[in-house]
């Protein structure tokens, strides 16, 4: 069996997703031991950093270009 | 073992199907509910097929020839809503219905009884909605998008109709999702780990997810129409302090990932039939999985980049352009791995397989013009012209039906237990992809040329595309007619199918005989 | 077996309980959005009433307020500004008035809605006093001079100079019986 | 550039390419700096989008061709490289960073609000434009100008066929106009290619968009938002002159209004009366009630023998033309008619297909109301 993700392993695989790249030795470990629930919840803080992050970009690019 | 398992042992030993109508107004089987479902969603297609020819023949010449332009909206209104909620949704549960519980070795659906309710309030709704063509002030006249205030303050009478009509297949869909989950979750046979589950079963999984996350808006934004119109609210009307924008806002946070609902399944389909065909394994299987993942998750943050022209502030749409622009790198990693599968294969090109192919490729290609559509200062020249026309229907008809067609000569020979006739099927291809590529690549040029959608008569210079592009439609819509006729050919076949079928297909449905039995798997199989 | 029916049971009610939610999540986007407009100025939605605090009036700078009046469909009132353009110091209160004239024989109600460009001066024009408040009712070939009692922002970002305010003019008359619709849809098509 | 991307689309649409413009394949370059930077960006991503697909339809064409099973081909076992998935993402990646940074440097170009030298309200009606200039008083509406017959190919279609319009929208060269969008009933949106200008007009809302068109020319649009009935049959046409011309044109405008009003004053006979008014009304009324007064039943009333028109006192009929009705597709057309022309048409339904009120409601008597 392989051992429980932590919560770095299991965020790595959260951004993986985001990208839509993973192995399969990773998704084994996140399907056999991990919890949906818990990868669900992380997916959705992720979003929303995500989003903040856009948001700081685009703020960061408007004040560059002086609009 | 337990008490469904011996429920169904019974079942199986006394009877098999019964017989007449009964059997199909009271079953609670998958194979003959998919069965429904899909015939459903095939009439539904000629249906919304005919409402197609009828517009690309009034656009055949410029003037007004056959039909005057109220009627023409009514047309263009029904073709879209029927194609998207009555032939390309119903078709996809249909195939959920037959496939997945014989992917994953289940007995049947979780909920038979729920199943069977599903399907049947369908023809219902629609006999609804097409009966509005008849009513006073005709039929929806507001476009699928039904933008308010033309689909409130000054929508016909027969909106209400339109509304219940909305809400019946919504709840439809739900339910649908609901079994289809439940089913995936729940009745995996011994061994059918998650990692394991065909791709098919994946990405239904997760449209099932997006389906019970966003049709419950739908019917939520229907409902404050209904309210407007019939109660005095003012949720869109700007006069009671609402705000017509806010409908486009709620109608595309259901309409984005609604869109991706349409076209996950396809993936998987697409991921089911490439490696048997290719005769080696899907490359990159965990990444197809999460880049479905990421698509269901980002199709919740894009959804104003069908509304750049509403007049969002700067930051609003830089941000709905650079969210929707990063969807692209998910649905690159796609189209990659299809190609890596294919890759040093060993392909041969029977008629899913071709079907399979012109996906990939026509998809693409619908995948770049929607590339280039969010990027936003470009898109306020494409914006409603039939650019956009052109972007969504090569991922609708290549990608989602082109998908299904595949769908359907890769599984029918389980079905039925015969095989197909290949030539038939190839003639099938060849002309709905010729077809397909006339009728919609030309609608690329009058777009970018300037001809805004949804008019009945345009302007000189678009005259001769029009043309190209009508003649175009009628051979695609009368070479579906093989469709039709390969499938009843292959159903009274004596061609018998084996029990594998392909060469080299794999996964549990090609365990079970051909065609496969009224009830399978009553006792579950072992996964190694 | 009793297993598999609890699991489905528990399952099914889970999900049917997350698309109540998310029907619910629908008719929540309503106000999430009018929050969202105020926040960002979306629209050009005018929500706010008159400033929290004091202003410092801003004599470095001179602000242009442009006045539109639009009637919306067959509102048959004449309405307009009775000065198309105001140039005011930001932080001092200005005045002017809009006129409505109800040219009809019958009593009408009017309600009118305010817009305001670019979207972003949306939330540093403040209105002290608006017609817009309420709906107005006139009474047939009856006039009347609604005021308007403003004050611009001193914080308004440098780069904008004149602000539009636009006046949409409804006819809610209608709307003020009960049952208004099904008259309404009754006449539509007949003369 | 252009002529490649023309060859090049043109050879995917299995069709010959003639040069003219009835099979234009391309967005056009326009001509204000916005648009030609529209064009560049939309060029720039065409060419990006072709050479990706370049690449990985030629990797699938070469697996068909090579790694077919009739040529003897035996499948490969590898089905997954973190480091090829991983680099096939990254690089999509910066290509669309490299995409995404001259689209917003675009976007915030369009967005610049500064210093108009005029604006211009907007306004969309079911299905007509009306365009306020602000501060000079003038205001008419603008609609199709193509005949009837021709729609209906009982005619030659003219050059502009659809695209054409009785008064066009006039804007000086080389100024910045700022168009103010809004609508009277539903949402229409005001695109004109050639400016790269699309902008919903939405009803009780406000919407800006900006446009500084260099040379003098005429340009054509269309309305591109769903909005009803005749909503391919409202187009846009600019008439962009020089600040000269455009001098003039204003000029002309005010003293058109002034002859108007004075037409206003004179009294009308019943025969010129009849004239104007027919005219006027297939213009304005016939779309719907038809040329023969006698409507669509179900959807638009008829004129002819309704006791509304032939009622002895003309008071409700002036009182709906006027107003229009609320709720319905009749239309208010106070402002979209002048005095003259309403008295015009109102005598014609009360006198034309055999209604025989027999009576005149003079352009005095209309004036008198509009105040």
């Amino acid at each position: 069996m392989s051992p429980k993700p932590n919560l770095w392993q299991m965020l790595c695989s959260v951004l993986a997703a985001f990208f839509g790249v993973q192995s399969s030795h990773n998704l084994q470990r996140d399907f056999s031991s991990g919890h949906a629930l818990t990868y669900f919840l992380l997916g959705a803080a992720v979003l929303v950093g995500f989003v903040a992050f856009v948001i700081f970009l685009i703020t960061l690019a408007l004040s560059l270009a002086g609009a | 073992m337990n008490s469904l398992d011996q429920t169904l042992d019974t079942a199986a030993e006394h009877h098999g199907p019964a017989s007449g109508i009964s059997r199909w107004l009271y079953t609670t089987n998958h194979k003959d509910i998919g069965t429904l479902y899909l015939w459903f969603s095939f009439i539904m297609f000629l249906l919304g097929g005919c409402m197609a020819l009828s517009i690309r023949a009034e656009l055949f010449q410029p003037g007004l020839q056959l039909m005057e332009p109220d009627f023409f909206n009514q047309m263009t209104t029904m073709h879209g809503l029927i194609m998207v909620f009555g032939a390309v949704m119903p078709a996809f549960v249909g195939l959920a219905n037959w496939m997945v519980p014989l992917m994953i070795g289940a007995p049947d659906m979780a909920l038979p009884r729920m199943n069977n309710w599903s399907f049947w309030i369908l023809p219902f709704a629609f006999t609804m909605m097409v009966s509005t063509l008849f009513m006073e002030g005709g039929g929806p006249n507001f476009g699928w998008t039904f933008y308010a205030p033309l689909s409130t303050t000054y929508a016909p009478p027969s909106v209400t109709f339109f509304i219940f009509a909305v809400h019946m297949m919504g709840i439809s869909s739900i339910m649908g999702a609901i079994n289809v989950i439940a089913t995936i979750l729940n009745l995996r046979a011994p061994g059918m780990t998650m990692m394991k589950l065909p791709l098919f079963v994946w990405t239904w999984l997760i449209t099932a997810f997006l389906l019970i996350a966003v049709m419950p808006v739908l019917a939520g934004v229907v409902t404050m129409m209904l309210m407007d119109i019939h109660f005095g609210t003012s949720f869109f009307n700007a006069a009671g302090g609402g705000d017509p924008v806010l409908f486009q806002h709620v109608f595309w946070f259901f309409g984005h990932p609604e869109v991706y609902i349409m076209i996950l399944p396809a993936f998987g389909i697409v991921s089911q039939i490439i490696p048997t065909f290719a005769r080696k394994k899907l490359f990159g299987y965990a990444s197809m999985v999460y880049a479905t993942a990421s698509i269901a998750f980002l199709s919740f943050i894009v959804w104003a980049h069908h509304m750049f022209t509403v007049g969002m502030p700067l930051v609003g749409e830089l941000f709905f352009m650079f969210t929707t622009m990063l969807i692209a790198v998910p649905t690159g990693v796609k189209v990659f791995n299809w190609v890596a599968t294919m890759f040093r294969g060993s392909m041969t090109f029977e008629t899913p397989m071709l079907f399979a192919l012109a996906f990939v490729v026509l998809f693409t290609i619908g995948g770049f013009s929607g590339l280039m559509l969010a990027i936003a200062p470009a898109d306020f020249q494409y914006h409603d012209t039939y650019f956009v026309v052109a972007h969504f229907h090569y991922v609708l008809v290549p990608g989602a039906v082109f998908s299904i067609v595949a769908a359907v000569y890769y599984w029918i020979p389980k079905w039925t237990g015969n095989m197909y006739n290949e030539t038939m099927g190839r003639w099938h291809f060849w002309l709905s992809f010729i077809g397909v590529n006339i009728t919609f690549f030309p609608m690329h040029f009058v777009g970018l040329a300037g001809m805004p959608r949804r008019i009945p008569d345009y302007a000189l210079q678009f005259a001769d595309f029009n043309a190209v592009a009508s003649v175009g439609a009628f051979i695609f819509g009368f070479s579906q007619l093989l469709l039709l006729y390969n499938v009843i050919q292959c159903i009274r076949s004596k061609d018998k199918a084996t029990t594998e079928v392909w060469e080299s297909a794999e996964g549990l449905e090609w365990t079970v005989p051909s065609p496969a039995p009224y009830h399978t798997f009553a006792e579950p199989p072992l996964v190694k | 077996m009793q297993r598999i029916h609890q699991k489905n049971r528990k399952l099914v009610r889970n999900l049917l309980l997350g698309s109540v939610m998310m029907f619910g999540f629908g008719f929540a986007l309503v106000p999430l959005y009018d929050v969202f407009c105020e926040i960002t100025g979306l629209n050009g939605k005018v929500t706010s009433r008159g400033p929290d605090k004091a202003l410092q009036v801003d004599r470095s700078r001179t602000v242009t307020l442009q006045l539109i009046a639009v009637n919306n469909e067959a509102m048959p009132w004449g309405f307009n500004p009775v000065t198309e353009q105001i140039a005011i110091h930001p932080g001092l209160t200005g005045q002017t008035a809009f006129v409505a004239r109800n040219p009809t024989a019958r009593t009408m109600i009017g309600q009118a809605i305010p817009s305001v460009a670019p979207s972003e001066a949306a939330s540093y024009l403040h209105k002290i006093n608006c017609f817009c408040f309420e709906s107005q009712s006139l009474s047939g070939g009856e006039e009347r001079e609604m005021p308007l009692l403003f004050v611009i922002d001193p914080d308004l970002p440098a780069h904008i100079s004149t602000i539009t305010l636009s006046y949409t003019l409804f006819d809610i008359t209608p709307q003020q019986k009960v049952g208004y619709i099904q008259p309404v849809r009754a006449q539509r098509f007949s003369l | 550039m252009n002529c490649i991307a023309k060859g090049m689309l043109g050879a995917g649409s299995l069709l010959p390419l003639a040069v003219a413009a009835d099979w234009q394949v391309n967005l056009e370059p326009g001509v204000t700096e916005i648009s030609q930077a529209v064009f560049d960006l939309h060029m720039t991503i065409f060419w990006i989008c072709v050479a990706i697909g370049v690449v990985v339809f030629g990797v699938m064409l070469w697996s068909i061709i090579h790694h077919r099973k009739s040529r003897g081909a035996k499948a490969h076992n590898f089905h997954e490289s973190t480091v090829v998935e991983i680099t096939w993402t990254i690089i999509p990646f910066f290509i669309l960073i490299a995409m995404a940074v001259p689209a917003t440097a675009t976007l915030i170009k369009m967005y610049d609000k500064n210093g108009a030298d005029l604006d211009i309200q907007v306004t969309g009606y079911q299905w007509k434009w009306r365009y306020q200039y602000l501060g000079e008083d003038i205001d008419f509406f603008s609609s199709l100008s193509t005949p009837k017959e021709q729609i209906q190919n009982q005619a030659e279609k003219g050059e502009h066929y659809l695209l054409e319009v009785d008064n066009p929208l006039v804007i000086p060269a080389g100024k910045k106009v700022r168009f103010l969008m809004t609508a009277n009933d539903v949402i229409h949106s005001w695109w004109v290619p050639a400016l790269a200008v699309k902008k919903d007009a939405i009803p009780g809302f406000i919407n800006e968009a900006w446009t500084v068109v260099p040379e003098p020319g005429i340009y054509r649009g269309q309305c591109a938002e769903l909005c009803g009935k005749d909503h391919g049959f409202m187009p846009i046409v600019v008439d962009v002159r020089s600040e000269a011309d455009y001098q003039l044109w204003l000029a002309e405008m005010k003293q058109a209004k002034v002859q108007a009003a004075d037409a206003a004053t004179k009294d009308w006979t019943l025969a010129e009366l009849m004239e104007k008014g027919e005219e006027v009304y297939n213009r304005a009324c016939a779309a719907c009630h038809q040329a023969n007064g006698e409507g669509i039943p179900g959807a638009f009333p008829a004129l002819k023998n309704s006791p509304m028109v032939v009622a002895a006192d003309p008071a409700a009929h002036i009182d709906i033309v006027l107003n229009g009705k609320a709720g319905t597709a009749m239309q208010a057309f106070r402002d979209q008619l002048n005095a003259v022309e309403l008295a015009a048409v109102i005598t014609y339904e009360r006198n034309a297909w055999g209604n025989t009120s027999g009576d005149l409601v003079s352009p005095a008597q209309i004036s008198e109301l509009k105040q």
